[in-house]
């Protein structure tokens, strides 16, 4: 594999050829925010959180899926990039019912964390309150709508990797939703295996465990790249 | 900013659930501290005056704008004060009390909490002159006047009231970034 | 036709299904032929259009909602459709909206709860020249004026 | 022999045209004259604000407003004239009862031309052997029986066509880069996806003369290297749609379409492709998603559908128009048709001219052509008592020309650095009485509705713009509030996935750019 040198905010980084500019990125050590990206997805670039600005480029590049080329220069974290950032976790924040006091993920969300970074102390646009449903019909697990950002990792998840595509998106623009089977309730779609990786790469507290009450959501998105790191060790072993 | 010898402090409370001030009493022996540094000239917690009074420096607001009286206040706090914080979630975000806004306006709201949710008598409360009219929505404080500071959290933790107050109290802006000055929720 | 539930109540679509060689690539002519035939995109239709084509339920009705022109309830006896293109628009559009709303007593985008008629909006009929355009049952009134347009409502058949 | 071509166009047969095609045939049948006067039904005449329109051979004559209670008179003064022994020498003594003969020497008529719709108008669409009578295929013919695919790139490359779905793209050059690519199947795709509302040429040039569209495709196919085709057509052009279906079965059948072309080893299908209500399916990605049988959301491109489109393969996606363009500029050479136009914009640009204007309709003038000749000459200004106030071009991605700028070039760049763009060919007069806030809100309603959803700045900021202007409109804002339209508007531009988002705020930008008094009137008193 050919390496390829760049600069990232100053930095010189050499990455192998095919890295995405998020990945050479993370691994010289430079932050830069995502919600809809997860490590073992297939990217979606729809959050538009990781744009990045590349010197020669006059259009903002998403770093999740654009590939290292030599001598490029990329910029993370420009006064520009912030506000923008600032603005789409407002968009998100405003468009659904996010209220993290009451929320299972509280304390462990990343829309969460993610206003923190972008420094959001305070909404500017107004809130838009949409009237959303919750779903406690599966035995284990519910899903509440108000909290879903329609990041789609869990569309991804139960397609790409468990293979049960119990999800889907349906309907569109601000009226995408989340679809378990044919827009039934969670608990009557046949094709669910109960196996709860939606719940564990949902970035929010969209997706629960029964029971878990405020601040008790735990998940760790990232055991997904380990489970399928081992998945193919597996496969690849003797 | 010039440093008047006590600081005129106000704390209001709108639509929220007395939380925040709760958090602001959690402040503890560093209230000891504070108290010589300020004139409390309004507060639900430390004062028996019901009309909100003129040259305010710092108001306190806690809660979202949900009803007549909270939105006529808030109007007199604003016109009185000179530096408006919106103090915790509720304020900032309408946060719990907002959560009544994808209702169809007060009156499914009053007819999910005092009909379908009642244990018996169910009836709708009726004091005009008394009871205060609910409005369409509850708001954020900021979508109805200008705010100058935002101190999120549900509630704020008293770590984080202090050091906004320590502050102003030193005529500085506070920093209002990272986890631990920010965080919603 | 009323609406089957059961699979095998579904056998005129079995042609469009073969002719089509029952490919996800060609899901949406094969709804637009299913509505045709049945009405509207009912759940047992849908349920078997996946079967079918071997497609996850989700994927098919994700597809089929995400497209304005696909029903999911029977349609009303009456359709009401104004044109909201921009020559419409900026010639009367709106006044003509209102005056269906108030006439039929329906908001933009509803269909009456006893199936007797809907009302609902087109992004141009591409005859411009005609505007403002109103369709009602498949009709177009072109350079259509409230007062006519009221008229006109009067004379649907209940 | 006489001739009469009735419009059947949706516009004409709106306005009653297929009744009059009826009652001519019974009248023609009645007076026995059916081998002295042949009827034809036909695609677009021009002026369809005046429609039904009716065209009279050999003498060239056109009449407006025709009714089928003119059939019968009209078939007696034809009769009194042949019986007379000429078809021609003297003019028809004839007016329909509530029209009249347009006269040819008007702007209207004298400023066009017609390229994409030479044969638009002439010929019955749904009869291929006219079609052929007139050329059509013709230049496949010569194309697969002598020409190298290199040579037909070559000559488009040189001719200078650019897209005319709107980004204007050299035609050329995408053609090149489809045909560089490796594989040995291809896909050619014609965008007859005409979204913009208030445009209406894409839908006039399937009505009127589809197989050049169909020989257009099969040409590029020939170029590329594919050997499919897709036409994706929005489901409410109906008439389109089933004229589409059968010029394709015709062509299929007249071995026009389909294996062994003109005894050569290529061969093309095509089939059709009808949408089901979604704008952002004109978008090429979410175009080729929506033919797979997928939502039509759009994907970040690279990669470019000429690496990987439909299925995977390499795709060349073109516009009616831009398809449509093809056989005449190798019929004729690069030459002719890159002296046609501008340097920058060459050949010609079908306008379908709508909104406050006297004599609307379909034209076709060459690039550079001024607004001011198009509006006010051919079209002839606004309707009595009012004044243009602008022009929009280019639907919800596009913006305003003001009424003192409308002597700018009909042309990609001109009208690009007045904040707008040519865009597919909608041309909406607007005049004094024309709210531009609310303009602006209808096409931000419009792009909000049309969001596919995917991305956050579009789904959310749309929503978000929308409400800023409503409350604009109802009086209830700021200047803060005017402030944070701009800096979210020209956010959702810089953020969005797709060119939906990133063009939704044009049309508002450019009012605010050109009518800014008008948004901040409405503003609340600070």
């Amino acid at each position: 594999m050919s390496v390829r040198t760049l600069r990232i905010d100053g930095r010189d980084v050499a990455s192998g050829e095919g890295t995405t500019v998020l990945e050479a990125a993370r691994d010289a050590g430079v932050a830069i925010p995502t919600l809809c990206h997860l490590e073992g997805l297939s990217p979606v670039a729809a959050c538009r959180l990781c744009l990045v600005e590349i010197e020669g480029s006059n259009k903002l590049q998403p770093a999740c899926i654009t590939p290292v080329s030599e001598g490029m220069v990329v910029h993370t974290a420009t006064p520009r990039l912030r506000e923008i950032r600032r603005t789409v976790i407002e968009l998100l924040f405003t468009e659904g019912n996010h209220v993290c006091a009451v929320c299972v993920a509280n304390g462990h969300c990343e829309l969460q964390d993610r206003a923190v970074d972008v420094g959001m102390d305070h909404a500017r646009l107004p809130y838009r309150f949409p009237d959303r449903p919750v779903d406690l019909s599966h035995q284990r697990f519910g899903l509440d709508h108000n909290r879903c950002i329609l990041c789609s990792r869990c569309v991804r998840v139960c397609d790409e990797v468990e293979g049960a595509h119990v999800w889907d998106m349906a309907w569109r623009g601000e009226h995408c939703r989340i679809i378990a089977g044919l827009d039934q309730p969670w608990g009557a779609v046949d094709a669910c295996t109960d196996c709860g990786k939606c719940v564990m790469v949902c970035p929010t507290g969209a997706l629960f465990h029964k029971g878990d009450s405020v601040a008790e959501k735990h998940e760790d998105p990232s055991r997904l790249a380990a489970l399928l790191q081992a998945r193919r060790a597996r496969q690849e072993a003797p | 900013m010039s440093q008047p010898a006590k600081l005129r402090l106000a704390t209001v409370w709108l639509a929220g659930c007395s939380g925040c001030h709760m958090s602001f009493l959690d402040l503890d022996e560093w209230l000891i501290e504070l108290a010589p540094q300020i004139e409390m000239v309004f507060s639900p917690i430390a004062s028996d005056i019901k009309t909100y009074p003129e040259a305010v420096d710092v108001a306190l607001v806690e809660g979202g704008v949900g009803t007549s009286e909270n939105l006529d206040l808030i109007r007199q706090v604003r016109r009185r004060s000179r530096l408006l914080v919106s103090f915790g979630d509720c304020a900032v975000t309408a946060n719990v009390p907002g959560l009544r806004n994808p209702l169809a306006g007060p009156a499914a709201v009053l007819d999910r909490s005092y009909l379908e949710l009642a244990d018996g008598s169910a009836r709708w409360p009726h004091a005009p002159g008394l009871v205060p009219e609910l409005l369409e929505r509850v708001l954020p404080v900021h979508e109805l006047v200008p705010v100058d500071l935002f101190l999120p959290g549900c509630p704020p933790p008293a770590e984080r009231i202090r050091a906004v107050l320590e502050a102003l109290l030193r005529g500085e802006q506070p920093q209002m970034e990272g986890a631990e000055m920010i965080r919603f929720g | 036709m009323p609406v089957p539930t059961k699979p095998e109540s579904f056998m005129a679509l079995e042609a469009v299904l073969l002719r089509h060689h029952r490919s996800p690539d060609s899901l949406i002519e094969i709804l637009h032929q299913s509505q045709n035939l049945y009405s509207y995109l009912s759940d047992p239709l849908l349920r078997h259009v996946a079967t079918r084509l071997k497609l996850p339920l989700s994927r098919v009705k994700g597809t089929a909602s995400f497209y304005h022109l696909f029903r999911f309830q029977p349609p009303a006896r009456h359709r009401c459709v104004v044109c909201t293109g921009t020559a419409c628009q900026i010639q009367g559009a709106s006044a003509l909206i209102e005056a269906m709303e108030e006439s039929l007593g329906l908001q933009m985008g509803d269909r009456r709860g006893d199936g007797w008629v809907s009302l609902s909006e087109v992004r141009c009929l591409g005859t411009c020249s005609d505007a403002p355009l109103v369709l009602i049952d498949g009709t177009v009134g072109r350079q259509q004026s409230s007062d006519g347009l009221r008229r006109w409502l009067q004379e649907l058949e209940p | 022999m006489n001739g009469l071509r009735c419009c059947a166009s949706a516009g004409c047969l709106a306005r009653g045209s297929g009744a009059l095609i009826g009652a001519l045939e019974t009248a023609i049948s009645r007076a026995e004259l059916g081998d002295r006067i042949q009827l034809r039904p036909v695609g677009c005449l021009g002026p369809c604000s005046q429609g039904p329109l009716l065209a009279l051979d050999p003498d060239g004559d056109l009449y407006a407003g025709v009714g089928p209670q003119d059939a019968e008179t009209l078939v007696a003064a034809l009769a009194r004239r042949l019986h007379q022994g000429s078809d021609q020498a003297t003019p028809l003594e004839w007016a329909p009862a509530r029209g009249e003969r347009l006269d040819l020497r008007a702007p209207f008529f004298q400023r066009q031309r017609r390229i994409v719709l030479e044969h638009c108008g002439l010929i019955d669409p749904t009869d291929l052997e006219q079609a052929i009578a007139v050329g059509a295929y013709g230049q496949l013919e010569r194309v697969l029986q002598g020409w190298s695919p290199e040579r037909v790139l070559t000559e488009l490359q040189r001719s200078g066509l650019r897209g005319r779905g709107g980004a204007g793209y050299p035609t050329g050059l995408k053609w090149a880069t489809v045909a560089r690519m490796p594989g040995a199947r291809k896909v050619v795709v014609c965008n007859a996806d005409e979204g913009d509302p208030g445009a209406f040429m894409d839908r006039a040039v399937l009505e009127g003369d589809p197989h050049r569209v169909l020989e257009g495709m099969a040409i590029a196919a020939y170029a590329v290297g594919a050997d499919h085709g897709f036409i994706y057509i929005r489901a409410e052009y109906a008439l389109a749609i089933e004229r589409l279906r059968l010029a394709i079965d015709q062509a299929v059948r007249r071995g026009r379409l389909g294996p062994a072309l003109f005894g050569t080893g290529f061969g093309f299908s095509v089939e059709l492709r009808v949408g089901a209500g979604a704008y952002v399916c004109g978008e090429e990605t979410a175009l080729i998603a929506s033919i797979e049988g997928k939502r039509g959301t759009p994907r970040p491109r690279p990669p470019y559908p000429a690496e990987r489109g439909v299925g995977g393969k390499p795709t060349l996606i073109n516009n009616v128009e831009t398809l449509a363009n093809v056989a005449p500029i190798l019929r004729e050479g690069a030459d002719w048709f890159a002296a046609i136009g501008t340097a920058g914009s060459a050949g010609t640009k079908v306008f379908s001219l709508t909104g406050h204007v006297r004599r609307g309709g379909l034209v076709e003038v060459p690039m550079g052509t001024s607004l001011t000749t198009v509006v006010l000459e051919m079209g002839e200004g606004a309707p009595e008592g009012s004044a243009v106030k602008a022009v929009q071009t280019g639907g919800p991605s596009g913006g305003c020309v003001p009424a003192d700028r409308l002597d700018t070039p009909l042309d990609y760049e001109s009208l690009q650095a007045l904040g707008t763009i040519m865009g597919s060919g909608g041309m909406v007069v607007l005049d004094q009485s024309t709210d531009m806030v609310a303009l602006a809100a209808y096409f931000m309603a419009f792009c909000r509705e049309e969001s596919c959803g995917k991305c956050v700045p579009c789904r959310a900021g749309t929503v978000q713009l929308h409400g800023l202007l409503e409350r604009i409109l109802a009086g209830s804002a700021s200047r803060a509030d005017l402030d944070q339209l701009e800096t979210l508007g020209a956010m959702v531009m810089d953020t969005s996935l797709c060119g939906l988002g990133q063009s939704a705020p044009k049309p508002m930008l450019s009012t605010l750019r050109y009518f800014r008094g008008d948004y901040l009137a409405r503003l609340e008193a600070p």
